[in-house]
């Protein structure tokens, strides 16, 4: 099979769209067991902070109906012991890298960035601003056109040009399209769409909320529907702006329907813990399913929903359920 | 870390039997090969509910019996108590139904090199994975008590041909359906100065292994526990299985279960904090 | 058994606290032929609109992973006719009944709201405002706070303090809290909560929006462990406001998680088309649940899963997932 | 409409046998007494995927055969094609499976009260419910012409008892595979016109009924057609099954095919917007 399966997110280029989602691979050792890492797209590795963290009391996780609610709290080893051990190791296996950055503070991410910059074997950074905002009332960053804004902007300003800058967004907000635009216009590269959407299972033995933390995130094949909408409107406003893609995918169908929404990336995330080789699955069977298609690249198949679109505006995808 | 489940496949396993226990399901399953690689103490992942399951998550099993002869050659036993959605689904797999599993994962038991005398306390279903240990023990020349507790009688997981794996065996029951009135830690500093125990193995429930870590702490006694918390990946992927184990330098850190466990020295863990802890110093 | 299931929203007083979810019971007829609807809590009507409504074209509906996404566009007789032919018979059949409204205009919900509130039998109004709003950039009621709470506030004057007002929220909002804080403000005696999410399925082999309407609304157990975080969170915030809580409930313990989380009563939609007796089966199971936990009335239950909370507030539940 | 459904029940109903057909899987069910309501035209739905299902909704299947004698007592025939997930399931069910279905429902066939010249149309397994109201049209007194079409040889389905309860039967396949090569519609007016039939029964892809009413109304025969639209609930409350129909004023009112049909009178059926429509007066 000769088909380009390509991609690029801003001037980072990968062999292949698909990647791991942060906080599913931890940092990619635990899933060399099954693959070599070289051979998917990138590992994105979990959410790194400044200072090591403990995480949430568990319970961390409930199952849900095609899902799973966690909550982690970012448990990691913070910035200096990451970048000792594990992106070397990362390096030395031959596998692309983005890392995810998380803090509390703007200030935070700018340190991370300022720590990240001169890291050789870095293909992008993914700037997870799903975290509470610590300088403004606890809300999350990515809820707040301002605050994303000011994250990313921060960030770009230390990178400079030099490696492509990814903001994940949150899917509990009121208009995802916004926030993308601001991100975009602080210089983000690309967005990643979606992280989990915050939910809370009650354990009806002990009638109180079964995690820890109370609430957690909803991830998993319930929410690919809500995945795919963002996905759509996002690409829908801001073509040009590439898009990585996750929420529920398991197989090659599933990374297809992203991509045909918009995505020019597909992480696959939640699918690992049922199948610890998902992320090549998931690749090899998208492979299949586009040579069928007869695509010959992965680049002509990204957005091809829209194509057909243009034709019949007037029925406008912004529209509401029920 | 980089050997931990270096072994582990994801195979498709065939289900050669499937007995009611008492309260359980003792599951044979067929799995070739990579029996070779399977230890007391590691644990198997299956995936539940079939093809079009709404279930995403794998169950954990102990291994309770590996064996490599016999006519099916490889083949694993599982204890199962038939408790939610998951366990439920697998014990309704009859003879013949193929299973979708990763093993083996996780930390084994450690065996020690010399004979030594060995207490192996199971609590529920956590007696499954302490038959297939008092064999090894056994051909290692150890001594083996066992004391298995449950709250009744038909909880007990105690197969007859397992018994004479050990020296000799003690059942306790809550309700007093069998054995000694009364739990497995009543007794226990007696058993252990009595019966000269160099090291104790145990799994069961949570509250269980704390109470023996108490006891093995104060008698001075190795103590390594099969835990048990929550699991989304058991692949150490996921953060969700953690335990606050305490380390060299004092500080309390959250381990995977999974990956760096489930069998844990039992005088780590913190068991005060376990599922409260929310900071500590790393 | 002699269990209290009463239950009350605002001053409508029902028996049981197990009501139909708006659009997925009709007007009740076609349900009538699997159980006598006096038998539930109250049959919540499919929202009716001021005229007669053709919907969206079809393909309406797809399934999708432990849920469904819809696209009816409120196909629906219009208010006169729904008044002359579907309230007479459900009062025949001695069911309390909840009339479910939507409008595309503030002016529509109070013409709405006028044309019912003198008809007799019905013993609440749910206002559905997770419709797009024509007069502000089709942006959906419930998006808004502004909007929200002019809808309630025109239904309110209308009604005068006759029949109590239920107002539906989305949960496709950055701050289902503060929507609710206005929609209570305004004079609603209680909210409805949740609708469905927004989402899209893309069919992979004509490579289109596999719905007509190319979004649809995301329901099912798919989408519980969202519903049941909105509720606990609009019940922390306000203990007082009466909860009608809906999303994925399938099973009496679906139900008595929605109660615990702070619902005073519990629509079940999806489910009536899986089974069509749902809605009896879930109260059946409820009651047993409820008794078994050593409940002698409904009321003692809502809100339990907060009761404990109250002691360790230092962990704040408005966190996100990671 | 209120006594549409009347009858319908959710009953357990155990798969008497599975076998293959061709394409196809025919799936016998015993309903017990509910068989006394059912009729050619209605249809069944079937929850689909197990206990832990990720199939929230149940799945429709025309009624092929219905008998009440026998040593099961009532039986309804099914005739599957493994398409998707659901129905690739159902397809996997050996005998004893127990299966939770609610039947009948929706609009059956209507039967001519006098004896008439019928013809029969299916395309695909849409000849599923031909055979059963064939015999019905039978005992009647009525004459009774089928023709059935497909893509090819493997997906017409027509049982030898089936045949036996025609007059003639003519076969049609596009790739010549069987029978005369080409589409039902192909010959359609003659065969009215030397048949001189009253009334066209037809089941099968909406194309085809499409294609058979536009015959149908240019020779003046009635057209009772059975439709297939995507159904969420099958029982007339969600509103995703509508079709446009022409009302006696000349508008078009999305009608529910579930409830309002399956069976629908072709002049009706507003084909040229189904799928399109979107403002109509109503
Ligand atoms: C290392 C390990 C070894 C185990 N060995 C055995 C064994 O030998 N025999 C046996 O019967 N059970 C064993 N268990 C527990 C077994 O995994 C749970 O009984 C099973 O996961 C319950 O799943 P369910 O779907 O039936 O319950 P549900 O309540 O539907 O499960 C929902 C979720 O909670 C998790 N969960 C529920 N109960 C437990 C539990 N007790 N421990 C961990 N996770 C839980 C499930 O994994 C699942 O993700 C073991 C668990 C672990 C982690
Ligand atoms: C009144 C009626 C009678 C039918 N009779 C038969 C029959 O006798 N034999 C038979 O093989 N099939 C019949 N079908 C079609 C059958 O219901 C679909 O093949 C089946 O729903 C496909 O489900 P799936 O899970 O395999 O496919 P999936 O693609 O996984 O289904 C996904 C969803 O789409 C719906 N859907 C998919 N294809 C169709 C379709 N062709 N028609 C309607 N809904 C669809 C499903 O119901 C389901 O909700 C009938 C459908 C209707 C409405
Ligand atoms: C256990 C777990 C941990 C996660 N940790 C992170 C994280 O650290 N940073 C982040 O940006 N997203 C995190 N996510 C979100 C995923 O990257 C992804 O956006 C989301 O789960 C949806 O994809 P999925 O359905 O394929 O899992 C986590 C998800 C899970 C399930
Ligand atoms: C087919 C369908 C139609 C619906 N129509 C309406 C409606 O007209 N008005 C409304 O307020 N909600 C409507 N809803 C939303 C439900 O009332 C409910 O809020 C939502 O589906 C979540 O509950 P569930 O998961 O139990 O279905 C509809 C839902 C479905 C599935
Ligand atoms: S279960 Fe995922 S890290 Fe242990
Ligand atoms: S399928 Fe629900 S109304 Fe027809």
């Amino acid at each position: 099979m000769s088909i380009d399966l390509s991609t690029t997110l801003g001037p980072a280029w990968f062999p292949t769209p698909i990647f791991t989602a942060s906080g599913c691979a931890s940092s990619g050792r635990e899933l060399a067991q099954f693959f070599p890492l070289k051979n998917i797209g990138a590992v994105v590795t979990k959410s790194i902070m400044v200072k090591a963290r403990p995480g949430r009391p568990t319970p961390r996780m409930a199952e849900t109906p095609s899902g799973m609610l966690n909550s982690i709290g970012l448990q990691g080893p913070g910035i200096d012991s990451f970048i000792a051990n594990d992106i070397p190791w990362l390096v030395e296996q031959g596998a692309r890298i983005i890392v995810s950055i998380a803090g509390e503070t703007v200030d935070e991410y700018a340190t991370l960035a300022r720590r990240l910059r001169s890291v050789p074997g870095i293909s992008a950074l993914e700037v997870n601003i799903s975290c509470p905002n610590v300088e403004n009332r606890g809300m999350v960053f990515a809820c707040d056109p301002v605050s994303s804004r000011a994250v990313i902007d921060g960030v770009r300003r230390i990178i400079g040009g030099d490696l492509p800058i990814i903001a994940k967004l949150s899917p509990d907000v009121t208009d995802i399209v916004a926030i993308a635009r601001e991100v975009v216009n602080a210089g983000a590269d690309g967005v990643a769409l979606i992280n989990t959407l915050l939910g809370m299972v009650i354990n009806t033995e002990t009638m109180r909320p079964h995690l820890g933390g109370k609430t957690g995130g909803l991830s998993g094949p319930a929410i690919r529907p809500v995945a795919v909408r963002a996905i759509y409107q996002v690409h829908q406003a801001f073509p040009k702006v590439p898009i990585l893609g996750m929420g529920g995918v398991r197989s090659g169908r599933d990374a297809f329907e992203m991509i045909l929404a918009g995505a020019s990336g597909v992480s696959v995330g939640t699918a690992t813990f049922g199948n610890p080789r998902a992320t090549l699955d998931v690749q090899e069977e998208l492979e299949v399913i586009l040579t069928e298609k007869g695509f010959t690249t992965l680049r002509s198949a990204v957005g091809f929903a829209h194509r057909q679109d243009r034709q019949d505006r007037q029925d406008s995808p912004e529209m509401s359920g029920e | 870390m980089s050997t931990i489940n270096r072994y582990a496949q994801q195979i498709s396993a065939q289900v050669l039997s499937n007995k009611r226990v008492g309260q359980y399901h003792q599951i044979l399953i067929s799995v070739g090969d990579v029996v070779k690689y399977c230890r007391p103490g590691n644990f198997i992942a299956i995936a539940v509910g079939g093809d079009n399951s709404s279930m995403v998550l794998r169950r954990a099993f102990a291994l309770s019996r590996v064996s490599d002869r016999g006519e099916f050659g490889g083949t694993l036993e599982l204890i199962v108590a038939p408790h939610g959605s998951g366990s439920r689904w697998l014990c309704s797999q009859g003879e013949g139904a193929l299973l979708d599993v990763v093993t083996p994962l996780g930390v084994a038991f450690g065996i020690p090199t010399e004979p030594v005398t060995a207490l192996l306390i199971g609590g529920g279903y956590g007696s499954a994975p302490l038959f297939g240990l008092a064999e090894v023990l056994k051909s290692r020349g150890c001594h083996v008590d066992m004391i298995l507790g449950a709250s009744s009688s038909s909880k007990i997981y105690a197969p007859l041909e397992g018994k004479r794996s050990v020296n000799s065996l003690k059942i306790y029951t809550e309700d007093s359906s069998s054995g000694i009135p009364g739990r497995v830690t009543d007794s226990l500093e007696e058993i252990i100065s009595e019966g000269a125990i160099d090291v104790i193995y145990s799994c069961g429930p949570m509250a269980m292994l704390s109470a023996i870590s108490t006891i093995a702490q104060s008698c001075e006694v190795v103590h390594q526990c099969a835990v048990e918390e929550s699991m989304a990946c058991g692949i150490g992927v996921c953060m969700t299985c953690v335990l606050p184990v305490r380390q060299d330098d004092g500080s309390i850190a959250m381990k995977r279960s999974c990956i760096d466990g489930p069998v844990m020295d039992g005088a780590n863990v913190a068991w005060e904090v376990v599922g409260k802890i929310q900071e500590t110093k790393e």
